[in-house]
């Protein structure tokens, strides 16, 4: 039940609060933004709850919905789906304070950031992939609205450019799954998630029909890897993340990113493991060109969003690494199965944390921009640490755990990733390493060019972080430290669920 | 020995707990960001000697724990006390905490004072969680971290572009040696399924350095990598230099003592790894390292390049020293080294406090009279440095390692460079000394330099006395230092300095250092006479030469020219690719759309339109013909409806009936 | 004695035809929707009795679809009777044989 | 107990006993009425009295005080004034209608005591679809005030009657809905069962009064207003607002007529007021069970008393509203705010279930909760709604 | 014997206020002989012992939709101008004969089918709690449609009902 109220408290009170009269701007916002922080107090109260000891799924609430097609309304979260569910929750507070002083319209603002925060609990929690389906697609349309209402002076093309892309890998999963759902034969036919995995693992899912078996699997491929975005599907991103306004790129990048990742590991690493199995070195492939060619065009861009941008598509490059190195049928070795745990476990941690340090980053160069009038060109600063110590030593901090500092949250999910890719997967690997030196560099090179050398007398009067925007980040700084000093409080969540992926494979 | 262990994790923190105190101090609690630090280090010095006083006694204790699990088992770390770790706690200790003391003195007048304090706990943090990490993931971690604070100091005076940019190279040329070290570490955690240096009182690495021997070459070669970042070793020298755009406290701290040590650190730590093969890239690397770089500094005229140079040479020295003749030799060059080269590099700090900020040692001179102590405690340095016999550490710790380069197997050849090496050290040094404090002063600021506040001298006259007593505890006659380090005891035995093996490579060293020392002082006592605008004698004598060795060999436009552009070239076609290639695709894929949506426009229109408007035409006449019974009258149809009804009722009567 | 089912239904009847003929009769639209109001209501005659003669009364089928047909009703005229203002405002009358403009 | 509180009862029994077994139904039904004619005629003499007496009080005057001691037989005057004076009827009046419509008004009216029960085993008949009975014989007024209204062919009274039936149409749907909940948690639409339903106690001796519990409580309120406004009586009495319309329907109208119309009126405040005494204040049942030995018709009696009294009160101190508030006033606010009352039993009902120590005050706690936010809200949204108040520029 | 009086009483009730409602000139009259009828229809329905349909019939035909019909007459003018009335006679015509002819089947259907000349069965109860439970079990769907049906019929009304924007009306 707790889970239905999670995923429904967001959404009704969106309604609730679109249907204000247009004079109760502020009273919708402070709405919003209580129940965001209610979703947060009921996440945190979910993983309270929540038991580390077994990897399978928890607070299951199951009801036939559409019986004669197989649809159900199936809940439940797993270590995988709990932590996604509370960066979910997590972000969502943290982006509409980001965009607390939006002015043209708030109380639609934040209504569609609560259906969006609705669309991710859904998303998250759902075991039926047309239940998923749906909130994977809920979560879309407030997200086109939100960049294409509120978005920068190109957010018309950006927003459909966003849209069109989503929406044609969503097509394209739709199709696939649909299909197989017409392929298999009657006593197998099923949208559940953990049903489908079962007769995968049985072998009988596609039981003749490798043809067909391909096109799906790559359709869903298509879905999945356009959202995270794998490259060469990216270019959507870098638009979509620099029209939009703060806090819609915190939400896109902080938990919208992590649909995608999430449903390889939800849907194409249980479901299809042969597959995977058989296109693994193309996209390894991909994936490395994901870590690369991002990092290296960030450290190309003049503008401070597109950079961030970038740099978010080569952290989640780092995800998809980990999952492909990990998709190696092995069932000999238990320290090859230790690889594949340490990856797994790693792709987990490295989506928390990229949530976190991907929003955090957002958010300052979304103040840079509003204190700069506008301007987030890369050259239209210098030496702001002169003026604004406070802002550059926290957004420092933020930069420091996205480039993969040891004692920040970035590290344990990257060394995870890098420890299980190097070993089943070398060579993608190796040729992934330069990416982390590239992150280096272009992080670096925003600390160099904004913050350091003489402050221009333009500047001078720059503010520095007031006390409510130290508030505001105050909690995300805090786990950044907590989580890269503490990773158990992560990996014994997901572990379990890991263990239970690897023992289904 | 136990209970020291329990505590050990103290030395790291106090300093750590003392820098995140500081960052959040406000700007203005200047004193008590210093007390904290200093107080912080005072602490870590205090607890690094009962260590070492334990581990006098007994071998090596260890005390590891998990950090989190990951499928079946989980990532341990931990903390190590063994004599290499306590000799190196210590060292680091006292050096920090004797140039805390110093920046007291040094950074009074900066606006960042409590910050400066709060980067140089952070600092001694790492670094000495570094010495005790008991796992190669810990020591990644501390690794990085020291890293971290190096950046931070470098570029401590971010005003000022060159400081930014020398603090960012720093930072990405070790990361590149890092990754190197990552990738290493990775491969050998697969291999030996653990971090550990050390568990259950066995060591973790022999195991690993025995499964086969190109795996275990090539991890230590990846991990020689980082050493190679963090040490300034070639090609990856070109960061230290740059880095002394940070104070002088930094540089002596950081860039001479500690930090760049740490590479040398490293390798004696996974020593066991080190395969012949390795150790030999070790001690070439190390050798045309120690030349290279001492070559340069012949020609430098800021004070503290020199120095660094010099520092880059004498950690060549350290590497040759691991190389040939083992973790003993060269960590004892790495003590001497880090007391006399932070008493130069805080001497040099004295003369450009004195100086007013001036660093050009053509501009200076004369100044033995007006900063006596200053130039008493440079020159126990300079003599420390140079190698100058008996007296001074340097002399028996480059004898060490110069008898290590003569005994060894694979070449003779780095026993000559090293030699050379040492000429060079005696030339550049001395050359130093004389431009400085010799002569007369060259210009209105060297004729007003001032000595230092004792807050700064005492700390100098404290590395003196260090630089040359630490000597004494490893000179053949009574290696207690090596003995220390394996474990095993000493005995004080003169004759072992007059044997045939190391005497004459002694009497070899002194004699090139002699030469040096004065020819050196030959040109430049004469020289420092005059103008300072006038060109160095050396490039009277060699113009093009001493262009290319004051150029540094053209390494960084070298590296400019390569590296760097196409670095950026790179990144301008991943840009390039995304926004032309796969941006095209995508607009071409718009308009194909939209081209096919125009044909089917027109389609509709043409075809399908006019089909359907001669088909509606057709369909509008029946219509109209039939709709003349429609007129539009709801009582008409009602009537129509009643009547059918009355048919369909009577029909089904007739039916039943 | 009590009443048979058949008188009931020409009852029915009877009130079926007096609603039909007044609603094909009188002109005005009022009229006509009463008029069919009447033919409801016959038909729910019908389906009362029907109940209370049939063979299963305690199913209450004929009731329950009374019931609907009174709510449908109700919906009915109340939309009718709309439609008729509605339509005199425009033609400012309510003479049902001046609605043509349907026609073909 | 029994003895004084069955005497009703009783006399009805001998009374109809003496009759042969065959007409005894018809005996006690005639016998049910005469004694419900009779005391709501009583009443309706009383009250008018009272309620001018109350009124006088309340307006720092003395009210009828000629006629009799203390004025008490002012009632018999009016009522010989009324039976004497001459029947008007306007020449182009349609006279039938005219004629029809105070009997129209008054008959079924009549019929609505049919189902009230006064006082244990004492209501007319026991319906088993009381409450729609009772809503279907009042829903006869309104086609009784139109032909009123219409009949008289003159311009106010048409007016009147309009205003009247939009008033009545607008209350009836509160009315209906704030009954609703009542029946839904008693199950039941025969009044006798509702009355049951509340007959229990509680809390040591506490009666469970329907307007004990939270929705019970917003139900009545919101009967109370309706009725009030179904009864055309104060601060809803636009219909006949003198001041506007001279007396509305009720313009042409005099005499025996006139009365009529005024009995009707009065009987049907009765009628709603007997109900609301039923559904919500427990019926005849007492208020504490100590009080049980008190006969039940008297408690009848006395909420009913004290619920005509809140009329007159009412009527005393509230001014007349504005035709435009009056039909907001419904809609608005009276109607969501009843449909939601609908959640709140509902809500009650279900947390009827929850089984935790001190679940009853939190249980009360929450569903007040639920209809006292709502009607915040829609308080605020009405106040939003209306028309700003008027300024007054030549009255200062 | 008294239920067969009863009958034929409300029967002559009922279909008078038929027929006065369909041929009275008089509007209103109509209008207020219909809702006579209805309530005839009602007292039909209780003497079937159908106690909740009659009611229901009482409060929605006589209290809901007389009055709307009579509000309609009122707001079409219907009850002053009578243009209809005169030629209402010549259209008789058109509409007797058929509503004629549709009752003569019906009564000779009637009257053919024997099977349709039966009593009552006894003790028929339509007892409120059971027509709940069956609107609420069996006849859930319905209910719920017509509750959409209802409203939306409501909507409806409202939206025709309006006024229209004023800018037709110099037009009109």
């Amino acid at each position: 039940m707790i889970l239905t109220i999670l995923t429904f408290l967001p959404l009704v009170a969106g309604v609730l609060i679109a249907l204000l009269g247009p004079d109760k701007q502020k009273l919708g916002r402070n709405l919003a933004f209580a129940a965001s922080l209610v979703a947060l107090a009921l996440a945190v109260v979910l993983w309270a709850a929540f038991d580390n000891g077994h990897g399978g799924m928890q607070f299951v609430e199951n009801d036939s919905w559409v019986p004669s097609l197989g649809i159900e309304y199936h809940l439940g979260v797993d270590g995988l789906g709990l932590l996604m569910v509370l960066l979910s929750a997590l972000i969502v507070p943290f982006a509409m304070l980001a965009s607390w002083k939006i002015e043209n319209n708030p109380k639609l603002y934040f209504s569609l950031a609560l259906f969006l925060e609705s669309g991710l609990f859904g998303t998250f929690t759902a075991q039926n992939f047309i239940h998923w389906f749906l909130f994977w697609e809920l979560s879309l349309i407030p997200a086109f609205f939100l960049i294409r209402i509120w978005g920068g002076p190109k957010r018309t093309s950006a927003a459909c450019q966003f849209f069109l892309y989503t929406m044609a890998g969503s097509v394209a999963m739709l199709a696939a799954f649909l299909a197989l759902y017409a392929a298999t034969d009657a006593a197998s036919r099923s949208f559940d998630f953990a049903q489908l995995a079962q007769i995968a693992h049985q072998g009988g899912l596609f039981a003749a029909h490798t043809t067909l078996a391909t096109a799906v699997f790559l359709g869903i491929l298509l879905g999945l890897a356009v959202k995270v975005p794998l490259v060469p599907f990216h270019t959507w991103l870098p638009a979509a993340y620099s029209e939009a306004p703060t806090g819609t790129a915190m939400l896109l990048t902080g938990a919208m990113s992590k649909m995608g990742v999430y449903g390889f590991l939800r849907i194409l690493w249980p479901i299809f493991p042969e597959q995977m199995q058989a296109w693994r070195v193309p996209l390894l492939a991909l994936a490395a060109a994901t870590i690369v060619l991002p990092a290296a065009a960030a450290f190309a861009q003049k503008d401070l969003k597109r950079m961030v941008a970038y740099s978010s598509i080569n952290h989640l490059g780092y995800c998809l690494l980990g999952i492909f190195a990990a998709a190696r049928l092995t069932k000999s070795s238990a320290l090859f199965s230790n690889e594949q745990a340490a990856a797994l476990n790693g792709v987990i941690l490295q989506m928390f944390n990229h949530g976190l340090t991907a929003s955090a980053l957002f958010y300052f160069v979304g103040l840079i921009e509003q204190r700069g009038g506008a301007l987030r060109g890369l050259d239209d600063f210098g030496g702001l640490r002169q003026a604004a110590p406070v802002f550059c030593g926290l957004m420092g901090i933020a930069l420091f755990a996205s480039l993969g500092l040891p004692g920040l949250n970035g590290f344990p999910g990257e060394f995870l990733i890098f420890k299980g890719a190097l070993h089943l997967a070398s060579r993608a690997a190796l040729l992934s390493i330069p990416g982390l030196l590239f992150t280096a560099l272009f992080l670096l090179t925003i600390l160099q060019r904004v913050f350091s050398g003489p402050l221009p007398s333009k500047w001078s009067g720059w503010p520095d972080l007031t006390l409510g925007e130290r508030l505001t980040v105050l909690p995300v700084m805090a786990l950044m430290f907590v989580l890269g000093l503490f990773p158990q409080l992560l990996t014994g969540v997901a572990n379990p669920a890991v263990l239970q992926m690897l023992k289904s494979f | 020995m136990e209970s020291i262990i329990q505590y050990l994790w103290l030395i790291p923190t106090a300093p750590l707990l003392a820098a995140g105190a500081g960052a959040l101090l406000p700007r203005r609690r200047r004193r008590l960001s210093a007390g904290l630090a200093i107080g912080a280090i005072s602490i870590s010095f205090l607890l690094s000697c009962a260590a070492f006083w334990a581990t006098l006694h007994s071998g090596r204790a260890t005390s590891n724990f998990r950090w989190f699990d990951f499928g079946t088992t989980s990532v341990q770390m931990g903390w190590v006390l063994d004599p290499l770790g306590a000799i190196m706690a210590v060292m680091v200790a006292l050096v920090s905490l004797l140039i805390f003391i110093y920046s007291l003195g040094y950074m009074a007048k900066d606006e960042n004072f409590t910050r400066f304090f709060c980067f140089l706990a952070l600092f001694a943090a790492a670094m000495l969680g570094l010495v005790i990490a008991n796992s190669l993931l810990l020591f990644f971690m501390c690794w990085e971290l020291v890293g971290l604070a190096s950046y931070l100091l470098i570029g401590f005076w971010f005003q000022k572009p060159s400081a930014a940019a020398a603090a960012k190279k720093a930072f990405i040329v070790t990361r590149i040696g890092d990754l190197g070290f990552l990738v290493g570490m990775l491969w050998l955690y697969a291999k030996a399924g653990t971090h550990l240096f050390y568990d259950h009182g066995q060591g973790c690495l022999e195991p690993a350095a025995a499964g086969g021997l190109v795996a275990s070459t090539a991890i230590a070669l990846l991990i020689f990598c980082g050493a190679v970042g963090k040490s300034g070793q070639i090609p990856l020298h070109v960061w230290l230099p740059d880095a002394m755009e940070g104070p002088t406290p930094v540089s002596a701290l950081i860039h001479a003592a500690t930090m760049v040590a740490a590479g040398v650190f490293l390798i004696a730590r996974v020593y066991p790894l080190m395969t012949p093969g390795a150790l030999q890239v070790v001690t070439w690397v190390g050798a045309l390292t120690a030349v290279f770089a001492a070559s340069i500094a012949v020609a430098q005229s800021d004070i503290k390049r020199i120095l660094a140079y010099s520092t880059v040479s004498q950690l060549g020295y350290m590497m040759m020293g691991l190389g040939a003749g083992g973790v003993a030799v060269g960590m004892f060059h790495l003590t001497t080294h880090a007391f006399f080269k932070a008493l130069l590099f805080l001497g040099a700090g004295s003369v450009i406090h004195g100086c007013h900020e001036e660093q050009d040692i053509r501009k200076m001179g004369g100044l033995r009279l007006r900063l006596p102590v200053t130039f008493a405690t440079y020159a126990v340095g300079m003599m420390a440095l140079s190698g100058v016999p008996l007296f001074f550490s340097g002399f028996w710790s480059k004898d060490a390692i110069l008898d290590a380069l003569h005994h060894w197997r694979g070449s003779q050849v780095p026993f000559y460079l090293g030699l050379l090496g040492a000429f060079l050290t005696a030339f550049y040094m001395t050359r130093q000394v004389c431009r400085v404090f010799l002569g007369k002063p060259m210009t209105v600021e060297a004729e007003h330099a001032h000595e230092s506040p004792p807050v700064m001298t005492v700390p100098l006259l404290i590395l003196a006395a260090l630089a040359v007593m630490v000597g004494f505890f490893g000179t053949p006659a009574w290696p207690w230092f090596q003995a220390y380090l394996d474990g095993g005891s000493a005995g004080f035995d003169l004759s072992k300095l007059m044997n045939e093996h190391q005497l004459p490579v002694m009497l070899l060293s002194t004699a090139l250092v002699a030469a040096g020392i004065v020819w050196s002082g030959w040109i430049y006592g004469r020289a420092s006479a005059r103008p300072a605008r006038e060109a160095d004698p050396l490039e009277v004598a060699q113009p093009a030469l001493f262009a290319c060795v004051q150029k540094k060999f053209y390494v960084d436009e070298f590296y400019d020219a390569t590296v760097v552009r196409l670095t950026t070239a790179f990144a301008r076609f991943c840009d390039w690719l995304d926004r032309v290639v796969l941006g095209g695709l995508v607009r071409a894929v718009c308009w194909l759309a939209l081209a096919l949506a125009r044909l089917d426009r027109n389609v509709d229109k043409s075809v399908v339109n006019e089909g359907f408007d001669i088909g509606t035409e057709a369909v509008r006449g029946a219509g109209q013909w039939v709709s003349r019974l429609q007129n539009g009258q709801v009582q008409r149809y009602l009537r129509v409806i009643g009547l059918a009804f009355c048919g369909l009722l009577i029909l089904l009567l007739w039916g039943c009936a | 004695m009590t009443p048979s089912l058949n008188q009931y239904l020409v009852l029915s009847a009877l009130l079926f035809g007096i609603g039909l003929a007044g609603a094909l009769a009188r002109r005005n639209a009022v009229l006509v929707l009463i008029g069919l109001e009447l033919m409801l209501n016959a038909a729910n005659l019908n389906f009362i009795a029907f109940w209370r003669f049939g063979p299963h009364p305690e199913k209450l089928m004929g009731l329950m679809f009374v019931l609907f047909s009174i709510a449908i009703a109700a919906g009915e005229a109340a939309l009718g009777l709309a439609l008729v203002i509605a339509i005199y405002r425009h033609r400012r009358t309510a003479q049902v044989d001046r609605f043509d403009s349907l026609k073909g | 107990m029994s003895g004084l509180d069955q005497i009703f009862v009783w006399i009805g029994h001998r009374a109809a006993g003496w009759f042969p077994a065959s007409v005894q139904p018809l005996v006690s039904a005639v016998l049910a009425i005469a004694g419900v004619m009779a005391v709501f005629g009583t009443c309706f003499a009383l009250t008018t009295l009272a309620e001018r007496k109350v009124l006088g009080r309340m307006q720092n005057r003395f009210g009828p005080n000629r006629v009799g001691p203390y004025g008490l037989l002012q009632p018999l005057a009016d009522a010989v004034k009324m039976l004497t004076k001459e029947d008007i009827v306007p020449f182009s009046a349609d006279k039938t209608l005219h004629f029809l419509a105070p009997l129209v008004l008054t008959v079924p009216v009549w019929l609505a005591f049919a189902v009230l029960p006064f006082g244990r085993n004492m209501s007319a008949i026991n319906l088993d679809a009381g409450i729609l009975f009772f809503f279907a014989v009042g829903s006869a007024s309104e086609l009784a005030v139109f032909m009123a209204g219409w009949s008289s062919q003159n311009k106010y009274s048409l007016v009147g009657a309009m205003r009247a039936i939009a008033q009545m149409i607008s209350y009836e749907v509160p009315l209906v809905l704030s009954v609703v909940p009542v029946l839904m948690l008693a199950g039941s639409l025969e009044l006798n069962d509702i009355v049951a339903a509340q007959g229990t106690y509680t809390f040591g001796g506490l009666a469970r009064w329907n307007v004990f519990t939270p929705w019970g409580l917003a139900g009545l309120i919101l009967f109370l207003i309706a009725a009030t406004a179904e009864s055309n009586r104060s601060p809803f009495d636009l219909p006949e607002g003198e001041s506007e319309i001279i007396a509305g329907f009720l313009t042409e109208y005099s005499g025996f007529k006139y009365a009529l119309f005024f009995l009707g009126e009065y009987l049907g405040l009765f009628a709603v007021t007997g109900l609301a005494v039923t559904l919500f204040l427990g019926g005849w049942h007492a208020p504490f069970q100590w009080l049980e030995w008190v006969p039940s018709w008297f408690w009848f009696a006395a909420k009913f008393g004290a619920l005509i009294f809140l009329f007159i009160w009412v009527r005393a101190t509230l001014p007349r509203l504005r035709l435009d508030q009056l039909l907001n006033f419904s809609w608005r606010f009276l109607v969501p705010l009843s449909l939601i009352n609908l959640l709140v039993a509902a809500a009650w009902y279900w947390t009827g279930a929850w089984k935790f120590p001190v679940v009853a005050p939190i249980r009360w706690l929450l569903c007040a909760a639920l209809i006292a936010l709502p009607y915040h809200w829609l308080g605020r949204a009405l106040r939003g709604a209306m028309p700003p108040p008027r300024k007054y520029i030549y009255a200062e | 014997m008294l239920n067969e009086i009863a009958f034929l009483l409300c029967a002559a009730l009922t279909l008078a206020g038929a027929v006065a409602a369909m041929m009275l000139r008089n509007l209103v009259h109509c209008a207020l002989c219909a809702a006579g009828a209805f309530a005839g229809l009602a007292a039909i329905y209780l003497q079937l012992d159908a106690e909740f349909v009659g009611f229901a019939q009482l409060l929605i035909y006589v209290g809901a939709i007389a009055i709307l019909i009579v509000f309609t007459v009122l707001l079409t003018r219907g009850a002053e101008i009578q243009p209809g009335a005169a030629s209402s006679a010549s259209s008789w015509w058109k509409g007797v004969p058929v509503g004629a002819l549709v009752l003569a089947c019906l009564i000779w259907s009637i009257m053919a089918s024997p099977s349709l000349v039966r009593l009552p069965s006894p003790n028929v109860h339509a007892p409120v709690k059971q027509i709940g439970e069956q609107l609420m079990n069996q006849f859930v769907m319905p209910l719920e449609t017509i509750g959409l049906l209802l409203t939306a019929a409501l909507l409806g009304a409202v939206v025709i009902g309006l006024r229209e924007p004023r800018t037709s009306e110099p037009n009109s």
